[in-house]
């Protein structure tokens, strides 16, 4: 990939900045989330309604945040409510149209791990855990989850639940009283991943230029089922990669 | 009404007590939380919804026994290394840990300030913090028959947090991010608050909170006191101090190092070394 | 985003709705109402903590079948003659009523704004109020095995407040006395503003409540709306005009002439006159 | 009465005042209770913290408000919050030391009634209902109460249970899991009534200046207890009666 003019990353973020519509409201984990979502509001959709964990609703940052609760959100918010209030009003009452999430683990079934690699009791590696995660991924109309592609990551099976994304599969969220529709798509550096509506196994529906499939058979614990014609990921404009790289510097580039 | 952090800690905070230092990036009681340390406090349950450095400290230090939290990180840079030293090789001493996500979080302060033993949401439902939690159970409605999650109400012995001001009265006044603050200090036995400073009046500042003084216990002038987190309208979140904390926390012997520039001890050694494998993590 | 007030209440408010005008005796929706009013809808079910004298002469026009409340009066003068009318006489049709306490009504609409079927408080144990409603039920802690009252969530088919300001997207901002708004707000299905104005920008307030534009279906310009109820920076409380109401409120025929004022209606009888008794109350 | 230099009202209200202590928090009933507690603040109590139901903590009005939510509490207030708040917070909380609450109608055990006289679905009289007081009545530390003395008013038992104050008697508190002492005083144009400690029966504990015990127990529609040896109610002083008479105008002198 090192003849390509973008990095691995640059596209996985541009590919999830365009599965942002304009005068959506999405709920925006901090990392990769947050960059792709700004890239989003900076490019096709300026009406983009981005809501942080921390209460700042309609945020529209001129820089990336570092965390979830930087001064510059607030600053730039439409208004800014309680750690309560985000959760239960906006959250909780099915109001926002998208959560925009990350992960250490991603499993068949698009569950999500972001507590422990290895056993709970006695874990190899322990991560921050779950965040606002369980009910974004609960309550969102949808979830899109952004992650880079890599065996560790894409398992079988999660070593812990954080988030449900399809359960162990059909009628799952349905039985759980999730009222949100789970995760419609998991973006990598790879591809682009989607639950088949029928199994709600994910999918690989899409690929980033220069990407083979096998490659990202090979990136997957699982035995990774494929859509029958891929699709090819349109390559980064020049336009979203300026945007891209106004925010992120040149750490990313 | 102002008295002196070290006089207010003392007075407030007790061996064994659970304590909040809460703060959701915002205005995080890190003087508060090194004054505690400082008066090497041992065996606290230390609550937060989102501990960072500071709790890496106070975990690092030894002065906690267990954790009850749902996000712990060092925001924007990635772990905890004293947190995870303590969960994985139990050094300098066991860490039990309770961990809900941040709606379950929310709503247990919540039912906590409102007299309630438990709160309701959604949530939980098909996670792996159920089975590790008996802090959570199902509830059902009783008018629809839906089931929805139960959480036990959070109501901290000591709630400290860090506010931008007071007045006299010990009026207390925050504003910008406020997160989680009021219902964590109502829902407190005793309220420990830091500012930058003691005004005459409150002058109303938009989106302001303000605590009546008499959901307070102590007010303590603590000048940069959330830093190197931020207070909005005083001073800047300090990026590279938690960066920086990276490389500290990663190593117990730069963590000692650190412990003992912070409490004036003269070695460079942690508190405890109940973990005979040494350094780790 | 501003349309004028009748379009903006015959698009949103349909006969048979349950329809919350909620104001807590600051920034009530007046205009909205007597809107209503004009518009002769009809089988409402009217929601509100405080009805006061516009719930009065709704209910007087026969708009309503029923009312949810907590506390129905003309506030610092006495009773609502309509109202007892109604009740006790069903003039000019028969009103039913489901009756709580503001704590209940008020975590009902928290429940409805927070997507939750039912709220728990501590409240009605021992009340009058439980043997006569169906709505509040008894519920046991699954933690510590205590007893609390349950209440169902209210989610109204239409909530109208009326607010000081909005800009141009339909953002809306209210200060003062907040009361209820921002949950009876959230808890409807469709929400109407009447506002004092629109603005350019919504310059920040100590105090304020902003409701964000996406929760917003319809912004009308309604300057003086709140009157005689008053709105905090732009008028006052026009309290002979509570007074005042008594007088009207406590004859059919007096009421039947202010109905016909507000109507533009020729003759001065009220709407129906299902009552073969006549004047009363 | 007519010999005496102030009203039966004038002395109900001052009496009212004195029960409230400086440094209290008081959940504040429009109407009377808002008048006592106003001039209490005004002479002994200049730290009595009033709370209002529409969410004005620490109110501190230039003048009498007309209603639970005048302008003039607000702005006086140390801070506004929410209704629910001011309900789940500080009243549900615990945190209130002292409900002062008026009432259409209160029994033998001091139960109040506010929501209808004659039969719930067939009312002689619909009052307003219940507003704040039944929760004022659960959950503040203790509750007094304050109202003209009359047979019609003081009833053996309410028509309605508005809010609970000893229920049947002993015990019965504890058993509806109220957490407040309940009513403590119940103070009128003619005395003070309190509850028998053990029977918690209402009993006239003292007499304003000018009152007989007969004329008390006349104006009581149950066999009214009174203590051995009521207490006369001081008179009120130049300093109370000018600070009442400068809040309710010429009306109430």
């Amino acid at each position: 990939m090192s003849t390509l003019p973008w990095t691995s990353d640059e596209i996985m973020t541009v590919a999830a900045a365009r599965s942002l519509s304009d005068g959506m409201s999405c709920f925006v984990g901090i990392g990769l989330p947050s960059t792709a979502a700004n890239v989003a509001s900076r490019t096709h959709a300026p009406g983009l309604w981005m809501i942080y964990e921390s209460g700042t609703l309609g945020a529209s940052p001129g820089h990336l945040p570092l965390s979830i609760g930087d001064g510059i959100l607030a600053e730039t918010a439409d208004t800014v409510v309680s750690v309560p209030e985000v959760f239960n009003y906006w959250l909780q009452a099915g109001r926002i149209d998208v959560g925009f999430l990350g992960a250490a683990q991603v499993d068949r079934y698009a569950n999500i791990n972001t507590t422990v690699i290895g056993d709970y009791a006695d874990p190899e590696v322990r991560l921050p855990g779950a965040g606002g995660a369980p009910e974004i991924a609960a309550s969102c109309r949808e979830v899109i989850v952004i992650m880079r592609h890599d065996r560790r990551a894409f398992v079988d099976k999660v070593d812990f639940v954080t988030s449900v994304g399809h359960g162990a599969g059909p009628g799952d969220r349905e039985r759980l009283g999730l009222t949100g529709a789970g995760p419609v798509r998991v973006i990598t550096d790879l591809g682009v991943l989607e639950p088949d509506p029928i199994t709600r196994e994910l999918t690989l529906v899409g690929v980033h230029p220069g990407v083979e499939v096998a490659h990202v058979r090979e990136a997957t614990g699982w035995d990774l089922r494929v859509a029958e014609d891929p699709r090819r990921t349109p390559e980064p404009t020049g336009a979203e990669l300026s945007v891209l790289r106004s925010l992120t510097g040149a750490a990313h580039i | 009404m102002a008295v002196p952090l070290d006089e207010a800690v003392g007075r407030l905070v007790h061996d064994g007590d659970t304590v909040a230092l809460e703060g959701f990036t915002h205005l995080i009681p890190v003087a508060a939380g090194h004054e505690i340390i400082r008066q090497g406090l041992r065996d606290l349950t230390l609550v937060r919804m989102t501990p960072d450095i500071v709790y890496d400290q106070l975990v690092g230090a030894g002065c906690a026994r267990k954790l009850v939290f749902s996000w712990g990180g060092n925001p924007g840079v990635g772990s905890l290394h004293r947190f995870r030293d303590a969960v994985t090789r139990s050094w300098p001493v066991p860490l039990e840990i309770e961990e809900h996500s941040h709606a379950g979080m929310a709503n247990r302060y919540v039912a906590g300030a409102s007299g309630l033993p438990f709160a309701v949401l959604r949530g939980y439902s098909g996670t792996g913090l159920i089975g590790n939690n008996p802090h959570v159970k199902t509830i059902v409605c009783p008018f629809t028959g839906q089931e929805l999650a139960a959480v036990p109400a959070l109501n901290p012995d000591v709630t400290v947090i860090h506010a931008q001001r007071a007045d006299a009265a010990g009026n207390v006044q925050l504003w910008g991010i406020t997160g989680i603050q009021k219902e964590a200090a109502m829902a407190a036995v005793r309220v420990l608050v830091t500012v930058e400073e003691v005004v005459d009046e409150l002058e109303p500042v938009p989106g302001q909170v303000v605590l009546p003084a008499r959901v307070v216990d102590a007010v303590s002038v603590a000048p940069g006191g959330a830093a190197p987190s931020y207070a909005h309208g005083y001073y800047e979140r300090d990026n590279s101090a938690y960066k920086d904390w990276d490389a500290v926390g990663r190593d117990r012997e730069a963590f000692g190092a650190w412990l003992a520039e912070l409490t004036g001890s003269t070695g460079s050694e942690p508190p405890s070394t109940s973990d005979p494998v040494g350094k780790g993590a």
